[in-house]
């Protein structure tokens, strides 16, 4: 089992630098690197997604190795750029001239109430002390509650009072009377009937989808027959979400593996 | 020789799902691993053969289109970068055409982020799109990179009555006072159109009820396949139209095409994509149609054996 | 007085967002409230951060298992985070922290992309996986769900016209394309609707329960 | 008089003219440019429904703007203390433009300050590129002031205060004892079955809270339904296996199974190790939990709770082992991947009435009639409002509608 492990290792040393001696003498100029470094860099990125990939077949160093520094480089990324855009511009020019003008944001005016969100920021940190773990429920409580009350009014709004009146469709649209209705009768997409088809539809299933949710009342009867309807929409729509699902998984390989054969082996242009 | 490589591979597939087809009649289970490397062949191959079809918008798209191309010269369009590397295939392209779209029409344009990874993808879509395409565009007069804040829908709230309380400076340090973009600019109300373009959360749906509908600024969602039919009911009056996954991205490259000789030649990955994705979709299908031939026949033999 | 306090945290900052919409009075304090948020969403960054470097530690000190591992973690932590906040780069300091030619951009662009973007394109194989042995037409709903799937699956692509581009404009919304659009637009909406209208519903519930100080459950059980 | 003054009368006025002629020598120097059409209808007003810092403008376009002359570059907007000036430039308004909100902060020591109730004057100026500007009259006085509430926000106003008074009432009726009644769902008679059919076959129970947290509504429904399994499990004397993802929703996941034990009558059998933080990386916990189905081959698996891109590996992992699989979460996009995978899904909203149902805990129960009650508003609502637009009563559709 060691002997695979490394015998593998090699082979992998050995195709890293194959590549990365290749890309070197292939890459185009782009003014940050020099060739040895972005041959280095291209083939790194290749050998980060092979790794990844390598998962599909079992669990193994490699792709150990690569979640781990995925966990930390990704962590220490946020922290980077929290830092930069939010404490440097938002906290420090608001706290102190003298820290802004180290780190070179204009400084705006005191505002002291702005003491108060690095408090409990440094509360929360001490969630990282074994001891200290109670307090931090302060800041914790904060991000709760502004969660919660920022929440609350816009999601009745938006969710809610906007969904209502948006299902106040006029059922039959363009409608000039039974005659004509029926002379220009089809089924063509853009036709007449598919139009008050499309609302009948929105407004019954909106109307049974929330019967099929409502909880209070046994499904029998008409009641019932409505919720079946109900929950055939909602299988439709499942189906629909289904299929984006798949097709947003799918553009994620395609992407992926379009590098692998663009960026790194060069085999389409 | 292209067409060769792409009957064999053709031929190769097909014949790959009639034998898993045949196995698993025998009521055999296919390993996982085997599934595994007949989608990566199927996918590469439809790569490497680039198939490009021909894409017409659908009215959702065209809607986000027209919109855009209504607008008054030198309205002011945001672009919010809300997502990360994973979801870049699908939804970095429609930022990258909302780009051009914008700036080809004369527009001012704003880039921010709610996603630190959106702002290292911003700098990609201005390193790579922006400055090499429009050399005339300026900064500061023609658009301006905002950047990240941390804080989810906080950000909103915020800018919703006041950028500058947000964002005292551009991504450079550059205050917001010396950008002449900004001269009038108080609010996110000051847009005349914001597309937000992401998947997650914060995302599209933040930008629809902290900005969108308190401030009733137009919201064009450009969006990853997995949340699109989320937002639908949102559409037509809190959206005014929307982007889906790659196919809606590569519906909007196309029309720029369609439109704008300038753009004949320039990259569109999305449509790119749509090769390969069709091939892929053709084989999850044969799969599920496969697997369920499986379990009816088992089910048939378990109930012919019940009785 | 370790619940007390926190309960009465949310149930302040909660009401002073909700009035801050309907009182302009207070719809200062609202905004302020939402940029405190926004700095402390940092410092939860960095609890994060703290987190994974004890967590690591711990692991490297006790020799626990795949100990080594920790090391690729702790590496790649540190040398991200000196890169990012000195904004390095080949030529000094750089004004953006994302400067095309910072390190930290070289690091995202060669190290982030292909790991986080490789991690979800995984997910393809998955599901290819998961259609062949799991996902089954075991009852009526479940059958709706597959075909309504199918038609979208091929509606997205080219081949649904290829397949029924023939079917002439007066039954035009057979051919697969505009069925998948129908599909989108009608059904879809509307199921998307009474989902979005009930837990759209659920959150403002969740909302309220929480600033009225009746769920206390993030709190975690008292020996925390 | 002293010479001094004397002298400087006579130098003024010699000098005079000069300095006249050169004040109307002005014009002469731009000879050719004629000054654009100046906005017309200018008014200034307080900007309604907020704190008092600020002042909309408003104002109708020079007749050069966008058709005659075509020169308007832009409006610039001036603001003075008394209508004489000086005016002070507030802002710039690109061409086209028609309005301009005028505010500030309310701190005064900030360079933003906009005082509240103090008269301002304003002008408009339409520019142009070749520097001829045209003003607009001036306008004036007027001042910020203060509403204490927003008008526009009614329709808001009523459903927060509707939805609480619904969510107040209930929780006070379910806490007095009044049985409020929830119907059965399909999904939870199962869970019964499926813990009989553990015992039967001698083999653990899975159950996974997926991975969300403490405050995730789904989490803490999942906990109720946690609750009532443990406790059969614990009747049934089968074992138990609850891999968490987040550290807060582990300690609360022991209090709950260690309680459930304990109303079982069998507290011995409770073992802090059943309930276990696992990772919280996403798809190393994925391949923590396979582990766990594969080796150990649970008869029932519950994923319940918050779940993302991990429900259609765990789902299918389980569907190949055979386990009975129920599952319930309101992540949308993954629901559809559980209905075809699994034998029971709690379709969103379904998990919160599962949990009302099985814990009958007056909170939960609460709030979930308030929500039905909701939902029966939207019923109706939607039913008038198709009337309405039928009919053509625009007004009728309209007071749904929230301005801004």
């Amino acid at each position: 089992m060691r002997r695979i492990t490394l015998i593998v290792t090699a082979v992998v040393v050995v195709l890293f630098i194959i590549s990365w001696i290749i890309k070197t003498n292939t890459v185009p100029e782009d003014g940050t690197f020099r060739p040895f470094i972005q041959g280095f860099l291209v083939t790194f990125a290749a050998f980060l997604t092979l790794a990844i990939m390598s998962f599909l077949y079992r669990d193994n160093p490699f792709y150990k190795f690569a979640e781990h520094l995925y966990v930390g480089v990704s962590a220490a990324y946020a922290m980077s750029l929290g830092f930069w855009t939010t404490l440097v511009g938002n906290l420090f020019p608001r706290i102190s001239q003298n820290l802004s003008d180290w780190f070179g944001v204009p400084f705006l005016h005191y505002e002291w109430h702005f003491v108060i969100p690095p408090i409990l920021g440094i509360i929360l940190l001490m969630r990282l002390s074994p001891k200290g773990g109670w307090i931090s429920r302060w800041a914790l409580a904060f991000i709760v509650g502004t969660t919660a009350g920022l929440n609350l009014p816009r999601f009745l709004r938006s969710d809610f009072i906007e969904q209502i009146s948006s299902t106040f469709l006029p059922l039959l649209v363009q409608w000039q009377g039974v005659g004509p209705f029926f002379s220009n009768f089809s089924l063509a997409a853009s036709g007449q009937f598919i139009a008050i088809l499309t609302n009948i539809t929105i407004f019954l299933g909106v109307l049974c989808g929330l019967i099929y949710f409502f909880f209070s009342k046994e499904h029998k009867g008409v009641f019932g027959t409505a919720s079946r309807f109900g929950i055939w929409v909602l299988m439709v729509t499942f189906g629909a979400s289904f299929g984006y699902t798949v097709m947003g998984r799918i553009s994620l390989l395609v992407g992926r593996l379009t590098f692998l054969l663009k960026d790194w082996l060069g085999i389409i242009s | 020789m292209t067409n060769i490589g792409v009957y064999i591979s053709l031929l190769l597939i097909f014949g790959g799902l009639l034998a898993i087809l045949i196995y698993s009649l025998k009521g055999r289970d296919v390993d996982r691993r085997i599934i595994f490397l007949f989608v990566l062949f199927s996918v590469a191959s439809a790569i490497i053969f680039h198939i490009e079809f021909e894409e017409s918008a659908t009215p959702i798209v065209k809607k986000v289109f027209e919109f855009v191309e209504n607008l008054p010269p030198e309205s002011k369009i945001l672009i919010s970068f809300d997502f990360d590397p994973a979801m870049k295939p699908e939804v970095h392209p429609m930022a990258n055409a909302f780009v051009r779209h914008a700036l080809v029409k004369g527009h001012k344009l704003y880039l921010m982020g709610l996603w630190p990874q959106g702002q290292a993808l911003m700098t990609e879509t201005i390193e790579y799109v922006l400055k090499p395409e429009f050399p005339n565009a300026v900064y500061g007069e023609d658009y301006v990179m905002l950047g990240y804040k941390a804080g989810n829908e906080g950000v909103l709230n915020v800018i919703i009555t006041d950028f500058r309380k947000m964002y005292s400076t551009d991504a450079h340090g550059t205050s917001l006072d010396s950008i002449p973009l900004f001269d009038d600019v108080k609010s996110a109300k000051d847009m005349d159109l914001i597309f937000p373009v992401g998947g997650g959360k914060p995302g599209p749906k933040e930008w629809i009820l902290f900005v969108g509908d308190p401030g009733n600024v137009p919201i064009a969602p450009g969006l990853a396949a997995v949340v699109a039919p989320l937002i639908y009911p949102y559409y037509p009056r809190q959206a005014i139209g929307l982007l889906g996954g790659v196919k809606g991205a590569a519906e909007y490259e196309s029309e720029l095409k369609k439109n704008y000789k300038e753009f004949e030649n320039v990259e569109t990955p999305a449509l790119q994509m749509m090769g390969p994705q069709t091939m892929a979709h053709i084989v999850i299908m044969a799969f599920i149609v496969i697997g369920n031939i499986g379990f009816f026949r088992a089910r048939r033999r378990k109930w012919q054996e019940g009785n | 007085m370790k619940r007390t306090i926190p309960v009465i945290i949310v149930s302040v900052v909660g009401t002073v967002l909700v009035l801050s919409v309907f009182f302009p009075p207070v719809q200062t304090m609202g905004e302020d409230f939402s940029l405190f948020f926004d700095i402390i969403a940092v410092f939860a960054f960095f609890l994060g951060g703290g987190n994974l470097v004890r967590i690591h530690l711990v692991k490297i000190y006790r020799k626990r298992p795949d100990w080594g591992f920790s090391v690729v973690t702790l590496v790649g932590f540190f040398v991200t985070l000196l890169v990012g906040l000195g904004k390095l780069s080949v030529t000094g300091v750089t004004a953006s922290v994302t400067a095309p030619d910072s390190f930290l951009q070289t690091i995202f662009v060669n190290i982030i992309t292909p790991l986080s973007s490789t991690m979800y394109a995984l997910l393809a194989f998955y599901v290819a996986s998961a259609s062949y042995r799991a996902f089954r037409a075991k009852n009526r709903e479940a059958t709706i769900l597959l075909i309504a799937a199918f038609i979208i699956l091929l509606g997205r692509t080219p081949l649904g016209m290829k397949l029924t581009g023939w079917i002439p404009e007066w039954l035009s919304i057979l051919q697969i394309p505009n069925l998948a659009v129908w599909i989108m637009n009608a059904p879809n909406l509307a199921g998307q609707r009474a989902i979005l209208i009930g837990v759209g519903l659920g959150v403002v519930a969740m909302s309220l329960r929480l600033i009225l100080g009746m769920d206390r459950t993030y709190l975690g059980s008292d020996n925390d | 008089m002293t010479a001094k003054t004397i002298l400087f009368i006579l130098v003024a006025v010699l000098l005079a003219p000069l300095v006249m002629a050169q004040e109307e020598a002005v014009p002469d120097s731009t000879v050719g440019v004629i000054p654009p059409a100046p906005p017309l209808n200018f008014r200034a007003f307080d900007t309604p429904y907020d704190n008092g810092h600020s002042i909309s403008l408003e104002w109708e376009l020079s007749a050069d703007d966008g058709q005659g002359r075509n020169n308007v570059l832009g409006y610039r907007v001036m603001r003075a203390e008394s209508p004489d000036g000086p005016f002070v430039e507030r802002g710039i308004v690109t061409s086209g433009g028609t309005s301009y909100n005028d505010s500030g902060v309310k701190e005064s020591d900030s360079p933003d300050y906009f005082p509240r109730d103090h008269d301002f004057y304003y002008k408009i100026v339409a520019t142009t590129a070749d520097g001829s500007e045209a003003e607009s009259e001036v306008f004036g006085p007027v001042r910020a002031v203060g509403q204490w509430f927003n008008a526009r926000k009614w329709p808001v106003l009523i459903a927060v205060g509707l939805f609480t008074a619904f969510t107040l009432a209930f929780i006070t009726l379910a806490r007095r004892g009044k049985d409020l009644y929830v119907r059965p769902l399909a999904g939870i008679e199962a869970v019964d079955e499926a813990i009989g059919r553990a015992t039967e076959m001698g083999k653990p129970i899975l159950y996974v809270m997926g991975l969300g947290t403490a405050a995730d509504i789904a989490t803490i429904a999942s906990f109720t339904i946690l609750s009532r399994v443990a406790k059969k499990v614990a009747e049934y004397q089968t074992s138990l296996i609850v891999p968490c993802y987040d550290p807060i929703v582990m300690t609360v996941a022991q209090e709950t199974v260690k309680a459930s034990y304990y109303d079982a009558g069998r507290p011995d059998a409770y073992d802090d190790k059943d309930v276990f933080f696992l990772t919280n990386q996403q798809f190393a916990y994925v391949g923590g939990v396979n582990g766990i189905m594969i080796r150990q081959k649970p008869a029932t698996n519950f994923y319940l709770g918050k779940f993302y891109a991990e429900s259609l590996i765990l789902a299918e992992t389980g569907a190949t082992t055979g386990s009975i699989q129920i599952s319930g979460t309101d992540e949308v996009t993954q629901i559809p991947f559980f209905v075809v995978a699994c034998d029971y899904t709690l379709i969103g909203e379904e998990l919160y009435a599962a949990s009302a149902y099985l814990g009958r805990e007056p909170v939960l129960l609460g709030t979930l009639k308030a929500q039905d009650w909701g939902k029966a508003c939207v019923i109706i609502s939607i039913i008038l409002g198709v009337l309405f637009a039928i009919f053509g009563w625009q007004d009728g559709v309209d007071a749904f509608r929230p301005g801004n």
